[in-house]
């Protein structure tokens, strides 16, 4: 596709490792659990978009795949992520508590790219999307950027990370769906008006929110990275369940692993209309026989 | 690895093949290897059984591609992968120049496609051998799963042992989803495949309690994991019963060392860790470790010494 | 059992049999209904489906019958039990006097045994009607299992059509362990069966570490639970789509309201919790009273409005 | 059988209640872990001889089966256990913190009969089995017997109540296959000496041993009650995995339910020898067919 606002992030420079670490923070942060890790070898290597896959539920567990969550922060050896529960996988990470341990994964992924020195940045976040941006924005900032954030949720208690973000980025506008924090509506309204003044966007949180930003850049001939979250199985590259289709460098469309190839994808490359589907001029589709809605 | 650390001789062989260690990957559950190297020297496994490959690179199915079942999975990947084009140039000489053994799998939905794939694979260096994944509809019979049907299984079998390399064993891989597997290794053994792998997923189905509607997109999908290792290892069983001195490379749930010596003991003379590489990426080094102690501790000098061990009633 | 609180309507049926409500022990998970008493208030569930009777009383087989698998258990009880004379003179009376309806299995090894029982059940209080299990060896062909063989298993189908009482509906209990599920489905619905019951366990064997043999006293055994639910629901989404008119008793796996439901939107009109009654004892009123929740938050008026529903597009 | 020294033990005189409760005790004993609970509705229904079986591990387990554990006492509504760790279950279960909850059926199965007031009793206790002899020590007592009790084990770490029973039984004989406590060798080199003195004997612990002290006793006329541990899958008498050849009243054999029609059984009623078999003269052997080992 010439004419591309962004292109595909490259991969982390360091591999991944596996640990059982021992979990030595808990703390609840509105409806999320904000967990810390003793995880020295994934903190030094972790770079900002990148996640860590967890090992769910002990040796007599009937979940057999790992949840994936992205790191919100790496301090001194130790990793933090930010938790819903949700499922019972989630539910059960946020039940952790402080002195159990963990078997973890990572770090995982393809971490944002850094822009140019200087240019400004706008930081978008969804629900506890948010914290996955609090890593990025510090880095941006030592960069010499200048660093707009947005964080919106449903409902007030679902917000996250605005402390650390308003500690790092300004101005950070903040908005709720049922208006309970912040200003009422999505994101994009606040988006579309901190958007001129951005010479790169990243974004991190639901699918809808994620096309929605990611739309609203590429119309102003803004690049965006945004990070999805698409259903993994490995978490690792070998599974093939947490494809969706995205514009390559050639141009042409491919199945591309969240986990491997992203989860950070230029935000014009990730074609959000058909996930879910078999477009036809994806690579390998005419091989697929009759093509299954 | 605690292979050369262990008194235990792990050493076997897929076909006339030999191999370190017993343990394998299992066919689309590693890629092509790439993505395990940072968790597992994959030199010191016996092979890895490569993600199943066509004559043309496929998309592979829509998402949904798998469900989360208990003790489980379903998984409804449709074949994505590069074609034998790509996995000849880009993923088999990565591994070969690792000296990374590779077993081949190779899919189709003609017996001719399977033909040509082993034909096309003649030769390629680090290749070791071919597993012929017959669980795939078979255009020609109203899209009857080939694996399902000993006629046609055969008839795939001897098409790929007449086209491949004579170096290369054929492994025939059964699906489980039969009334009489034993029929079907005895056709396929009759037609020249040199090994059987087994088994591949059981057709499974899961609906979303929230869309009310199958979560795959393809309806139903294979279901694979620690839930269906009784299933496979009742096929292992059986065939080996009937079919002593075919080799038999077991898989199906495989997560621990004692799994893995379960299979060698109802007949398997090599596994294959598929599922559980999900939940542990480590995986198939950890089960040759397990494996290897726990072939010790019972007394084993080797590992041939056990493979069908629970079949000899005073051993 | 919240029954009657809630809005939808759960009433179903057994062929032409009325029942308050969807959900049925499983045959072998709940003995003759006796012991599940302190937990379940038994007259609000569909029926008690009573452990499988023969002619004679029998043993069963040795001990150890069971080993724990994930997510699951394998089983070979041998069908442990009074007999047909043991069952009329102490069970059924048992359940009719508290008004408990039972749903009575049946198993031989012969056709005309098949036919006897049905004939002796005929007119006996509080049998609501019979459940034909049909995974059992024929003595007549081998020791080949009816349930795998059309013919064999129409056989014993029409037989017990033919015998029983006419108003006892005539469900036939299907297994798994074919090819394909839905001929096996058509014979016996031609032969006459009211219904099907689907599934039985699948065949599955588990090696002891310790002593490396079959942990099962009859080597092989029948594999339930959790971790086969995608089998089932599988089975029951392909019989019903090819035989939308024959009510399905669905089971295998079923723990929760929504798994229930699962069953109910592939086209099983009514469910039997088995494994999951040993895990929790108070199961099935539980599992009616969450499935009565999840349907009314579904939107659903009635029960009958949810069956086979993921199977209408626009629905 | 006429000529039996027993009668079949009665059945409780009140039905089992499914509770999920709280730990409020938990107490390392030797190799075994002392689980206090909080059950009144079990504290006052049990009685010496039951059980509970506990679901493990979470709605996310892959272990469906319960696992039964004997009764060790029950005071103020709350009810003890002693478990063992051994295989993933009881590892779990042994794991158990105080404040966690766990779903518990009970009490299960047939009590200890007791003699009539004042006869003395001898009773026998293996391993953690001793445990369960601890309510019926306080029972007979309290029914005018002289108590006399012999617990052994492998070792010392893995004998158990033995404090417990010195305060409620006269003599107390300890023995350890290893000599590492009391007198060195099995506890029927105690029994042997005891047993003149008693005129019913009771006894929780593995297989060889209750065969070893209910041929022991029945040898010398004395009848015996003995607690058996069978494979169960349910604990509450419908799946017919726990059985075990057993004499009836009437003289015949059958395969007798552990969970519902024990595990307390006359210990000249088991066919010990036989058990793991199918005996021919088993009630309903005759319809099996071709009989298998
Ligand atoms: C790259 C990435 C980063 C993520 N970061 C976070 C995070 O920071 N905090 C957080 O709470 N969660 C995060 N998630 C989602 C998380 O991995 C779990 O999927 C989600 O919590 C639901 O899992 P569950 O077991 O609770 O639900 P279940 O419904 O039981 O999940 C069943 C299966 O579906 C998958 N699944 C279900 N929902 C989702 C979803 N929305 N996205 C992806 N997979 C799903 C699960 O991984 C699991 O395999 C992230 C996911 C990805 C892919
Ligand atoms: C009536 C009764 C009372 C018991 N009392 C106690 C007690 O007070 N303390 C204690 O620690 N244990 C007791 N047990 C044994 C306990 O129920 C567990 O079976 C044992 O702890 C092993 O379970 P696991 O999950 O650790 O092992 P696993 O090997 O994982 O067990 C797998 C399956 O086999 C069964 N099983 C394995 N070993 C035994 C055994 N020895 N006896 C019966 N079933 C077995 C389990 O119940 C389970 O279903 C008792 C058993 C019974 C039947
Ligand atoms: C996600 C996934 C993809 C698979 N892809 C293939 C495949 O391409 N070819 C094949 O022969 N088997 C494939 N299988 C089946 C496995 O190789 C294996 O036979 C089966 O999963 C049972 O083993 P397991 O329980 O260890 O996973 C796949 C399994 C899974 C879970
Ligand atoms: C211990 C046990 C005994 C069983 N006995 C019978 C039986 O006698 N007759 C029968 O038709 N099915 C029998 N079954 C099969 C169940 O009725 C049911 O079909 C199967 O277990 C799947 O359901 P579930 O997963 O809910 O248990 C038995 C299952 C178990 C676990
Ligand atoms: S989650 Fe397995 S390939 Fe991405
Ligand atoms: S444990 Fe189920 S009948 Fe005894």
């Amino acid at each position: 596709m010439s004419g591309s606002l962004t292109t595909p992030a490259p991969r982390a420079a360091q591999p991944p490792v596996q640990r059982v670490v021992e979990v030595v923070g808990r703390r609840p942060v509105n409806a999320y659990v904000e967990l810390s890790l003793a995880a020295p070898e994934i903190a030094e290597r972790a770079v900002p978009g990148q996640f860590v896959a967890f090992a769910i539920g002990g040796p007599a567990s009937a979940l057999l795949l790992r949840r994936s969550i992205a790191i919100s922060g790496t301090r001194d050896g130790v990793v933090t992520v930010v938790v819903a529960p949700h499922g019972p996988g989630s539910t059960w990470l946020a039940g952790l508590q402080v002195g159990e341990r963990v078997d973890v994964v990572g770090p995982l992924g393809r971490p944002f790219p850094m822009p140019e020195p200087g240019v400004p940045a706008l930081l978008v976040g969804g629900g506890y999307g948010a914290a996955a941006l609090v890593g990025l924005a510090a880095r941006l900032r030592d960069g010499g950027s200048a660093v707009a954030a947005v964080t919106g949720a449903a409902s007030a208690d679902r917000l996250c990370s605005v402390d650390e973000l308003s500690a790092l980025a300004e101005p950070v506008a903040v908005t709720t769906d049922d208006g309970s924090a912040g200003r009422p509506g999505r994101v994009t309204v606040a988006v579309e008006e901190l958007i001129a003044d951005a010479g790169v966007v990243y974004a991190c949180g639901p699918m809808a929110m994620l096309r929605a930003v990611a739309d609203a850049a590429t119309a102003v001939g803004v690049p965006s990275y945004v990070a999805v979250e698409e259903s993994m199985a490995c978490g690792i590259g070998v599974c093939m369940t947490c494809v969706l289709p995205v514009v390559g460098e050639d141009g042409r469309t491919r199945f591309a692993r969240s986990c491997t190839e992203g989860p950070v994808f230029g935000g014009d490359r990730v074609r959000f209309a058909d996930v879910g589907t078999l477009p036809a001029d994806v690579v390998g589709a005419d091989a697929m026989g009759v093509v299954q809605s | 690895m605690t292979a050369l650390e262990t008194a235990v001789d792990m050493r076997t062989a897929l076909g006339a093949a030999p191999i370190p260690s017993p343990v394998l990957t299992a066919s689309g559950c590693s890629a092509f290897g790439r993505e395990l190297e940072p968790f597992v020297d994959l030199t010191a496994i016996g092979a890895v059984v490569t993600k199943s490959v066509q004559l043309r690179p496929r998309s592979g199915r829509p998402t949904p591609r798998m469900a989360e079942t208990p003790s489980g999975m379903l998984n409804s990947i449709g074949l994505q992968g590069p074609g034998i084009d790509g996995l000849l140039a880009d993923e088999l000489p990565w591994l070969a120049e690792r000296g990374i053994r590779s077993f081949v799998s190779i899919a189709g939905t003609r017996v001719e496609d399977f033909a040509e794939l082993a034909e096309r694979l003649r030769g390629v260096p680090g290749v070791l051998g071919l597993e012929v994944n017959i669980s795939c509809p078979n255009v020609e019979s109203r899209g009857e799963v080939f694996a399902c049907d000993p006629g046609a299984a055969s008839d795939v079998v001897s098409a790929v042992r007449a086209a491949a390399d004579p170096a290369h064993p054929v492994y025939a891989k059964l699906s489980p989803d039969v009334t009489d597997i034993v029929s079907v290794a005895r056709a396929v053994a009759a037609a020249g495949a040199d090994g059987l792998s087994m088994i591949n997923t059981l057709l499974g189905l899961v609906i979303d309690p929230d869309t009310m509607r199958p979560v795959l997109g393809g309806v139903t999908g294979g279901l694979s994991g620690p839930a269906i290792r009784p299933v496979a290892l009742r096929c292992v069983w059986q065939v080996h019963a009937a079919l002593p001195d075919v080799p038999i490379l077991g898989m199906g749930g495989i997560r621990t060392g004692l799994d893995a010596l379960q299979f060698v003991l109802a007949g398997a003379s090599a596994v294959s860790v598929g599922t559980a590489v999900f939940n542990d990426p480590s995986a198939p080094a950890r089960i040759h470790a397990e494996l290897a102690a726990a072939l010790a501790e019972r007394g084993f000098a080797s590992l041939a010494d056990a493979v069908g061990h629970a079949h000899r009633p005073n051993a």
